[in-house]
């Protein structure tokens, strides 16, 4: 079973949780928690059991970040969600070494977040225009600007 | 002197602006070109963005539902429904059997609307007009029998919580079984008039080759990833609702080039036909509604990912709640998002009618991409 | 907002009617699809509610060549700067419909703390004539033509003509 | 042919000439009297789907585009030289004739063949035109 040899697999790389989930109540078959300098390992690892990067994204704990990695697999059901807690102000590894696609994923967090990637081809923004100089969907934004 | 300046750049920069008929939308493409040959290109997103997901997080959860159906307003009740399904996850809530046949028929039916527009439309794009309006005339059918059950044509708001809140009756059974039966019958007009249409074959053949690995790469979902010869749809590979009550193949191409991407999403519209059939004939008697729904929706903590499998792509919804009446964050993973990234991988070294047809064979609609 | 265009040098009363009912009978719409109304002004266009019945189903894709901008969809913050621009390489005369809530007042997205759109089209274009409805139908699009072709008829004696 | 009678030929192609003039300016100084104008920062500026252009468009052009302009012109000219053929055509000697307009038009025809042959018609994009 896929799910299986990525178990085994995400062993290898002593991450901080790997655990069975709950797939009626989440929709996760996998839920994994890792530090933010091993998800490129940990991406390259998906790669080359052909998972696809199935969504990107960020929330904002107020103090803290805690970025949010979907991988599934087009050959077989298996999604894996994988949380990577980040300081705030801190810059994370970019993934797009591995997945190409993670280049607008990871600059869409950077739009809306304001979270840095390390290693990224051309972080930028990528739905507000280029002057805007805030980001929308941290607690502290009001808006209406 | 003057002209011998301009000599040493040998490329110059074009706007595939926001306004143009072949970006269905407010998409730009910065185009490098070499003569009518692109040397390379930048999709530039967000002429659309209307901020989504920092509503959903303003907003109730009843109160982002009519957002649902403004994301993708092509294939809005399979938003509708994958909405539906991450709520009723949150809840623990169970859909009575007579509603998710509904949903699964209603679906269906605005899954044939997008397809057929998409035809239209890309055809437009090579140059064609009048199947443009062979298919909108077949497409005002179903927004009729549409707009009867739920009151709207296009951006739907059609599903609650919990079930389905009106019930459909024999009016609706027999429009529809008519409609099946006569768009089945216009098969071989589409296909006379554009798939054996030697130009159309020119033009498509062997032009914006998608192959597998850069599927994976850029993580391309439904008839974008289907072409490619991956038989991946969620409707079988992740199977929800009443779909596993129903037989359906998953058409999908070798080659992965536009015409592989046509001819699935054409053969697709045959399977959806199949599958209404199927859930009309089976169609159980019984409650649409869930006997409890709670007044005020105040799920417990935690987070849920939903998956459905709309006309463009796997559409996901990644909740996280805290308990509260408002969802703490609400991801929207959006198919055309990642459909559209490859763009400037596969229009590399065409001609710029190619990157036309390749944009309109990738259907995307812009508004859900910036969400 | 100010109108964009000048009355011209020389007025000629008993041609300006002739003037009116030619253009009235035949507005060129500039393809400009922003987001959801837009399928709603391609059915408008289509077979069944067919706009070529009242002479605006010419879509043009170029601003030079069309005489009635149907914004059709959200005018965010990123597209504002190119909807004005448009509106200005079209020759006069020259006339807008605000076609849906979102154009109208910013609809369904305008609420406290939105940061990404512009709450109507007439805070950057003098608009003309307003269709409510999200997305309006058809029907509705015909209307709004309909009384645009009255409000161009009516006004010969008007100095402003725009 | 005294000198009135060439005049008064010449006299039809001038007054052609002047109609000709007057239908294409006419309609620009009537339209600058009787058109309202619009006006706007950007009216004058060049199109480019809504967006300010960047980037100059005086490039280096491939060389393709020159040669399709030259064939259309080797042509344009066949066919004027054609006209006169017309007038002249049916004075007596009807084979000849043809075959001497067979053979101009054989004669041009092979820029065509020729064209043909050096790939001219393929658009394929030679990787030194960069």
């Amino acid at each position: 079973m896929l799910a299986d040899t990525i178990k085994k697999s995400l062993t290898a790389l002593n991450l901080e949780k790997v655990a069975d989930g709950d797939y009626a109540k989440t929709g996760y078959h996998l839920e994994v928690a890792a530090q933010p300098d091993q998800m490129p390992a940990v991406a390259q690892l998906f790669l080359d059991q052909k998972c696809y990067l199935e969504s990107l994204t960020a929330v904002d704990l107020v103090e803290s970040f805690l970025l949010v990695y979907h991988f599934a697999s087009f050959f077989e059901l298996c999604r894996t969600v994988v949380h990577v807690p980040l300081a705030k102000g801190t810059r994370m590894p970019s993934i797009t070494g591995s997945y190409k696609g993670a280049d607008w994923y990871e600059r869409e967090v950077y739009d809306m977040f304001g979270i840095g990637f390390s290693g990224h081809p051309n972080l930028k923004r990528i739905l507000l225009p280029e002057d805007a100089d805030f980001h929308p969907l941290l607690k502290d934004f009001v808006g209406g600007k | 002197m003057m002209l011998q300046r301009g000599i040493e750049e040998k490329t110059f920069f074009l706007n595939l602006g926001p306004q143009h008929p072949s970006t269905h939308g407010v998409l730009r493409v910065v185009l490098e070109m070499d003569g009518e040959f692109i040397v390379n290109s930048e999709p530039d997103i967000g002429y659309g963005h209307r901020a989504h997901e920092k509503m959903a997080e303003l907003k109730t959860y009843p109160q982002f539902y009519p957002n649902m159906g403004r994301v993708d307003y092509l294939h809005a009740l399979a938003y509708n429904q994958c909405y539906c399904m991450a709520v009723e996850k949150l809840l623990g809530l169970a859909v009575p059997e007579r509603a998710e046949f509904i949903r699964v028929i209603t679906s269906e039916l605005n899954r044939l609307t997008s397809h057929l527009l998409w035809f239209g439309a890309y055809l437009m794009d090579l140059g064609a007009f009048t199947p443009f309006l062979y298919c909108f005339d077949d497409r005002e059918i179903i927004l009729d029998i549409l707009d009867r059950l739920t009151g709207s044509r296009l951006t739907y708001c059609f599903y609650r919580f919990g079930g389905v809140p009106a019930d459909i009756d024999d009016e609706f059974i027999s429009a529809t079984r008519g409609f099946v039966q006569r768009l089945r019958s216009r098969w071989d007009d589409y296909h006379n008039l554009v798939t054996k249409n030697v130009i159309f074959i020119e033009r498509t053949r062997d032009v914006g080759i998608i192959t597998e690995a850069q599927a994976i790469q850029y993580g391309l979902t439904g008839p974008t990833l289907r072409g490619s010869g991956i038989p991946y749809d969620i409707r079988k590979s992740e199977p929800y609702s009443a779909y596993p009550l129903f037989d359906f193949i998953i058409p999908t191409g070798e080659r992965g080039d536009i015409l592989d991407r046509y001819m699935v999403r054409l053969l697709e519209m045959e399977q959806s036909l199949r599958i209404i059939e199927q859930a009309l004939d089976k169609l159980p008697t019984g409650p649409i509604m869930a006997e409890k729904v709670p007044k005020r929706l105040k799920p417990a903590e935690g987070e849920v990912y939903t998956a459905v499998e709309t006309a463009r792509g796997e559409f996901g919804i990644y909740i996280v709640s805290k308990g509260d009446v408002k969802p703490y964050r609400t991801k929207l993973r959006v198919p055309s998002f990642a459909n559209l990234s490859i763009l400037s991988e596969i229009i590399q070294e065409t001609l710029v009618a190619d990157t036309v047809a390749i944009l309109g064979s990738l259907d995307v609609v812009i508004p859900e991409i910036d969400r | 907002m100010e109108a964009k265009t000048g009355e011209p040098l020389v007025q000629l009363a008993v041609l300006e009617d002739v003037l009116n009912l030619c253009r009235a009978n035949s507005l060129w719409p500039i393809t400009f699809g922003l987001a959801c109304c837009a399928i709603e002004m391609m059915a408008a266009g289509a077979s069944r509610f067919d706009l070529d019945r009242f002479g605006a189903g010419v879509f043009r894709p170029s601003p030079r060549q069309s005489d009635l901008m149907i914004v059709a969809g959200t005018i965010t913050k990123k597209m504002a700067p190119a909807v004005v621009r448009l509106y200005e390489q079209m020759p006069a005369p020259k006339w807008v419909i605000a076609m849906g809530n979102c154009a109208i007042s910013g609809g369904p997205f305008y609420y406290e703390g939105q940061y990404a759109i512009v709450p109507g089209a007439d805070l950057i274009i003098p608009v003309d004539v307003y269709v409510p409805g999200c997305p309006p139908r058809p029907e509705g699009l015909i209307e709004g033509i309909l009384s645009l072709e009255e409000k161009i008829m009516q006004r010969p004696r008007l100095r402003k003509f725009r | 042919m005294d000198i009135r009678g060439v005049l008064q030929d010449y006299s039809y192609v001038l007054l052609f000439l002047i109609v000709g003039a007057l239908f294409a300016l006419g309609p620009l100084v009537i339209a600058h009297f009787v058109a309202p104008k619009s006006f706007g920062p950007a009216r004058d500026k060049i199109y480019e789907c809504g967006l300010p252009t960047f980037g100059s468009a005086w490039v280096q052009v491939a060389v393709i585009y020159y040669l399709f302009a030259l064939i259309f012109l080797a042509f344009d000219v066949d066919v004027i030289f054609l006209f006169p053929v017309l007038l002249a055509f049916d004075k007596g000697y009807l084979w000849r004739d043809f075959l001497e307009v067979v053979i101009f038009v054989g004669i041009l025809s092979l820029v065509i063949i020729y064209a043909w042959c050096r790939g001219v018609f393929e658009w394929k994009r030679k990787p030194e035109s960069r």
